[in-house]
């Protein structure tokens, strides 16, 4: 394991440092003291970890294809910008438009999730990005949405207090989303389905799921189908009407 | 010899670039014409916002690749393929719409290379949800010249409107080595028709005000000023550089030598010509290898003009030209038009 | 040795090189007299073949090692010695098909002109380009 | 005439023989070949039907394959003797040719089967030159109005063809109940049948000639099986051929019905050859041991034997029975099995007032094809057959009006026949 000291460094010399490491063919970088260093893990090809200690920048693993990340505490904005594959761990929370046009890949988060999260998510065949939000999302959660899975959990919420904001998945046309606890179908977007789970989607969510808490070292309470509410498009041109003639 | 260690740049032949068009918009057969006749010419190709089909890679040192709100097909070798990577802000033709691909024209290569399912609609909307301000716009300039190595130019592209200095301004101070500027009079196969023939500014005032605004700032050496929107002529390409360009983009003019008739039904995926449409049996229609000649043709055409146009105007090099509005004089333009745009009247000496 | 290549992505099912064929293999070499006073009409020596969105002009390959000429019982399908086509000698051809049973592509063809001979492409003699290459309009066939 | 120098010694000198050379030239220009014939010199066997029915002035074959032979004839003499272990073959003037590598292409005899009648004037077999000569010599001396061919077989066919236009009554007696029997079934025959009524031409089936009538030596009538006599001026016997091998009797060489060879056209004395009409090879659909006895399958041993004898080894995939016709207007092509057993063939016809297609298929194979009227196409499935490419992605367009290389799949037809730039 490679420990880097960044405390004090710019972000262009944290990524160069990493990317010589990393090409060197470490796959075990620790990163220690990183404070708001933007774009930590920014294109890693490759298998490997990098953990973070500290709060890492804007654009957390941005363009990142196939490397994990593991941040103990919380993160900025931008996490998983435009990801091709990889994972990104987050112990605690992150803000805004995670996950932003997400190609493939993971992003596990223990705490809530800022606005705009998971918008633009893409898949195709085999690639297929999945998001994890362990307690709340803010607004505008899968705008856009044109492939992959969202799951929100809603972890540690008083009865009846919704994890998700408003406009939910609004312009969604691809890819599904789960939320667990009380979800009513003003807070979705319009032309959006939302149904209960199937048996299907019900263990592939167990299957996610497991992973997390494996990931994260935690343990979920106990679930049952019933309590995720599914949340699918039901058109996938949301906006044929407006822009064709 | 400078010592200054230089922004990155590129290097063109023709001050004629050709402007993004979507693998997807447009066929693969025409996207290869135009970047074969990048190579052959010695200028680039736009990739449009549609992410760029694995066989073009091989042409990547002729290819500007574009970053769009929807971010298709962005992934770390796109982005090291190219020779400079382009954030689409705005578009001339629809300012404050955004992209559309319906459903109909997303094939299977196209979902391939878009990485979207295919028939879904290719959504670009009109922001960036990550971009509100000019500092979110540094995050992503920076974000791409970190993933490039800050060895890739960045371009910014804007729609002309109104307060398109200061836009450009703050482009520039974001990182911007380009500022692409796209007027009214932009082409566009899917945008509707009140918008494109209603928002946004004549590209010939907006790059006056523009490049007068940069010079006041003293920022103008920081980044190139590239125009787009209406540039269907030799001449128009002289009167741009004269306004204070530095190249231009050509989208329709280049369309229509490789055989575009203008017939504005590009959205129905259907073009007789195989240009704008994915159906099998109509893109064969343009085989490459002509397009390609036709296209080069249209360059070297436009290119001997503005020699042409150089040799009457006493000017020995088109550099000497840029900016350089007392070659220019208007006639039949108002007062407030001629100062906008710095020209003074036909008439009017030195 | 040039030969004929086809691009099958660019050909638009247009059958112009048909035509072409044809007229440059009447009598007269003129489009109208070709179809319209020539008896038998002449016969096209490429053919398009279509199945969807995909089409192509098919004519001789001219193989290399030709089944045709080896199956030929007079000698009369052979090697030109100038531009390497396969071509059949009319005045020794006799009509027996071996050709025709023996080409796997299918293109030749029965032709009854003052007697029976097969009838293939010839790559339009010496005269430089084929002339479904000539015309074909999306240069979907080249020679080279 | 004994020379030691003979490198490689021809016993017969048509189709195969000339493309045995071709192929030993390909691997040694030097060696000295020498070929020995019954005959006056090459010349284009299938041509005969063609000259005596003045569709061709000559028998010559005009291919450019002797240009660069290079190849010694011996004409007018026959090997009466091979002594395999001492590399010796005796020729019928009593000389030896003592010689290195020998290819036996003795091609076939015609059958003549003991006919009453039969040593008489005006009745002839028709397989080569001489008789082609004694038929045109018959025909000017003797103002012959009826003529009779018995067998409805190829050459059969092929003499009618030549005679259609000399304006005789022609009678065609075949014993089996097809024209063509090995080549058509039943339903083919009637088309072929049809035109040849069309042209004047009268078919007997299911009948044989039993005896020959004559006159003073010269025929007049023949009687037929079923008792019925035809008025005949002239006959040509032309019931089937079968391989040349009566010189071998001593030889060791082991024949069946014709030379057995292994699939470089070895004979079981090494060092001997043998290819075209006289050997018996592995058929390539069923795998069983016959003689196939046409054109492109002499062409084919000949050059494989020559290649094998120059030290390049290519294997024979096996012989195909193919063969192509016209008579009356109404051209012919048939290959492999057209008149399959029950089980486990399924056929696919197509027909029309003058077409009349059939293939046969097996496990997705093509193992035979039938065209009457309409070949054009022919070629493209016979070569399916000898590739053994499975059908099944195109099984419902077979036999289609428009089917052509585009229904094949992309990477066969890109691909389909050997050489360079052949692609589609």
């Amino acid at each position: 394991m490679k420990v880097l000291q960044c405390q004090g460094k710019h972000y262009r010399e944290v990524n160069a440092e990493v990317d010589n490491a990393w090409n060197a063919g470490e796959r075990e970088i620790r990163l220690e003291g990183i404070n708001g260093q933007r774009y930590i893990g920014r294109s890693l090809t490759g298998v490997g970890t990098i953990e973070i200690s500290g709060i890492p920048g804007d654009d957390l693993g941005v363009f990142m294809d196939g490397a994990t990340i593991f941040v103990r505490g919380n993160a900025q904005e931008g996490v998983g910008n435009t990801m091709n594959s990889g994972k990104i761990v987050v112990g605690g929370d992150i803000r805004d438009i995670a996950g932003y046009a997400m190609r493939g890949g993971k992003i596990w988060v223990r705490g809530s999730v800022g606005y705009r999260v998971g918008i633009h998510m893409k898949s195709y065949l085999s690639d297929y990005p999945v998001i994890i939000i362990g307690e709340t999302s803010g607004d505008f959660l899968g705008e856009y949405m044109a492939g992959g899975l969202i799951i929100v959990l809603g972890l540690n919420l008083p009865a009846g207090v919704s994890p998700v904001g408003k406009f939910i998945a609004s312009g969604m046309h691809g890819g599904k989303m789960f939320i667990r606890g009380s979800f009513s179908p003003e807070q979705a977007g319009p032309g959006i389905g939302i149904d209960r789970p199937s048996d299907d989607d019900y263990l592939e969510i167990i299957s996610y799921l497991t992973e997390y808490a494996t990931d994260l070292a935690m343990t979920l309470p106990p679930m049952k189908p019933d309590d995720f509410v599914k949340v699918y498009p039901t058109t996938t041109r949301p906006y044929g009407r407006v822009y064709a003639y | 010899m400078v010592k200054t260690k230089l922004a990155p740049q590129l290097e063109i032949n023709l001050p004629i670039v050709f402007s993004a068009m979507s693998y997807g918009s447009i066929s693969y057969n025409a996207f290869r014409s135009l970047v074969q006749a990048a190579q052959e010419v010695g200028t680039y190709c736009n990739s449009g916002e549609g992410g760029l089909h694995p066989d073009f890679y091989p042409w990547g040192k002729n290819i500007i690749v574009q970053v769009a709100s929807g971010r298709f097909g962005v992934h770390p070798d796109y982005l090291r393929v190219a020779s400079a990577v382009e954030i689409k802000i705005g578009q001339g033709a629809k300012p404050g719409i955004g992209g559309h691909l319906p459903g109909e024209k997303v094939s299977s290569d196209i979902s391939r290379t878009r990485k979207i399912p295919e028939g879904s609609d290719a959504i670009s909307p009109a922001p960036h949800h990550d971009i509100y301000s000019i500092e979110d716009l540094e995050r992503l300039v920076f974000a791409i010249k970190e993933a490039t190595g800050y060895e890739k130019p960045v371009s910014v592209k804007i729609a002309a409107v109104h307060n398109v200095a200061a836009i450009a301004s703050g482009a520039i101070r974001a990182g911007a080595d380009i500022v692409a500027i796209d007027g009214i009079r932009g082409g566009t196969g899917a945008a509707p028709q009140a918008i494109r023939d209603n928002v946004g500014i004549p590209i010939e005032l907006a790059l006056a005000q523009v490049d007068e605004r940069l010079r006041q700032e003293g920022i103008r050496h920081r980044a190139s000023v590239v125009i787009a929107g209406g540039i269907r002529s030799s001449t128009d390409v002289i009167k741009a550089i004269a306004l204070g360009a530095d190249a231009v983009y050509i989208g329709t003019a280049a369309l229509v030598g490789l055989g575009c008739h203008l017939c504005q039904k590009c959205y129905t995926g259907k073009c007789n010509w195989g240009i704008a449409t994915q159906d099998p049996y109509l893109t064969k229609r343009l085989n490459p290898n002509i397009g390609t000649r036709r296209l080069v043709n249209l360059l070297r055409a436009w290119g001997l003009e503005m020699k042409e146009m150089l040799g009457g105007m006493g000017v020995n090099s088109i550099q000497s030209l840029r900016g350089n509005k007392e070659h220019l004089r208007a006639v039949g333009l108002s007062r407030e038009e001629m100062q906008i745009l710095g020209v003074k009247l036909a008439g009017e000496g030195w | 040795m040039k030969k004929i290549h086809i691009h099958e992505e660019y050909c638009i099912g247009c059958r112009l090189c048909e035509i072409n064929c044809l007229v440059k293999h009447s009598k007269s070499g003129k489009i109208i007299k070709a179809f319209k006073e020539e008896f038998p009409r002449p016969l096209s020596r490429v053919h398009v073949e279509e199945k969807g969105y995909l089409s192509f002009a098919l004519q001789c390959r001219h193989c290399e090692d030709a089944q045709c000429i080896e199956n030929c019982m007079t000698g009369a399908m052979h090697r030109d010695e100038k531009n390497g086509a396969v071509v059949c000698d009319e005045t020794r051809c006799v009509g027996c098909w071996m050709c025709i049973m023996s080409c796997p592509f299918g293109v030749v063809q029965r032709e009854k002109k003052e007697k029976r001979i097969a009838s293939k492409c010839d790559l339009c003699g010496s005269d430089g380009e084929p002339a479904c290459v000539v015309n074909c309009p999306n240069e979907a066939l080249s020679y080279e | 005439m004994s020379n030691g120098e003979t490198k490689y010694l021809l016993i017969g000198y048509s189709v195969a023989s000339w493309w045995c050379a071709h192929s030993i030239r390909e691997g040694d220009r030097s060696g000295r070949i020498v070929a020995v014939t019954e005959e006056e010199g090459p010349y284009s066997r299938p041509l005969i039907t063609y000259v005596l029915g003045k569709k061709t002035g000559d028998v010559a074959y005009t291919g450019t394959i002797f240009q660069h032979d290079e190849v010694e004839i011996y004409p007018r003499k026959r090997v009466v003797e091979i002594e395999p272990r001492d590399r010796i073959a005796r020729l019928s003037d009593g000389t030896d040719i003592r010689f290195q590598k020998a290819l036996i292409a003795t091609g076939g005899i015609p059958i003549f089967p003991t006919i009453p009648g039969r040593e008489n004037q005006g009745i002839f077999t028709f397989t080569r030159r001489s008789d082609m000569e004694s038929i045109d010599t018959f025909l000017h001396g003797h103002p012959a109005r009826n003529i009779v061919i018995l067998g409805g077989g190829f050459i059969g066919l092929k003499t009618c063809e030549a005679m259609m236009d000399m304006k005789k009554n022609i009678t065609l007696v075949e014993l089996a109940p097809r024209l063509l029997q090995n080549m058509l079934d039943e339903e083919g025959s009637y088309y072929l049948e049809k035109a040849l009524a069309h042209s004047g031409v009268h078919v007997i089936k299911e009948d044989t000639i039993v005896l020959f009538e004559t006159e003073t030596d010269r025929l007049t009538d023949v009687v037929l099986k079923s008792g019925r006599r035809i008025p005949a001026d002239l006959a040509v016997v032309s019931i089937g051929v079968r391989p040349n091998v009566d010189f071998l009797r001593n030889s060791g060489i082991e024949v069946h019905r014709g030379i057995v060879v292994d699939e470089h056209q070895e004979t079981s004395c090494p060092g001997l050859y043998a290819a075209g009409d006289v050997t018996e090879t592995r058929n390539l659909l069923t795998g069983e041991r016959n003689v196939v006895a046409v054109w492109p399958e002499a062409v084919n041993q000949g050059r494989i034997a020559g290649w094998n004898m120059t030290g390049r080894e290519v294997a024979y995939e096996g012989s195909l029975p193919v063969n192509a016709v016209e008579v009356g207007e109404k051209a012919m092509v048939s290959a492999g099995i057209v008149n399959p057993p029950a089980d486990g063939y399924e056929t696919i016809v197509r027909k029309d007032r003058e077409n009349y297609q059939k293939l046969v298929l097996k496990d997705d194979l093509i193992m035979g094809a039938v065209f009457v009227g309409e070949i054009s196409k022919s070629g493209i499935y016979i070569n399916l057959m000898r590739q053994k490419l499975p059908v099944e992605t195109f099984r419902d367009k077979l036999l289609d009006p428009n089917f052509g290389l585009i229904n094949l799949p992309t990477n066969y037809r890109k691909h389909i026949v050997k050489g360079v730039g052949i692609e589609v």
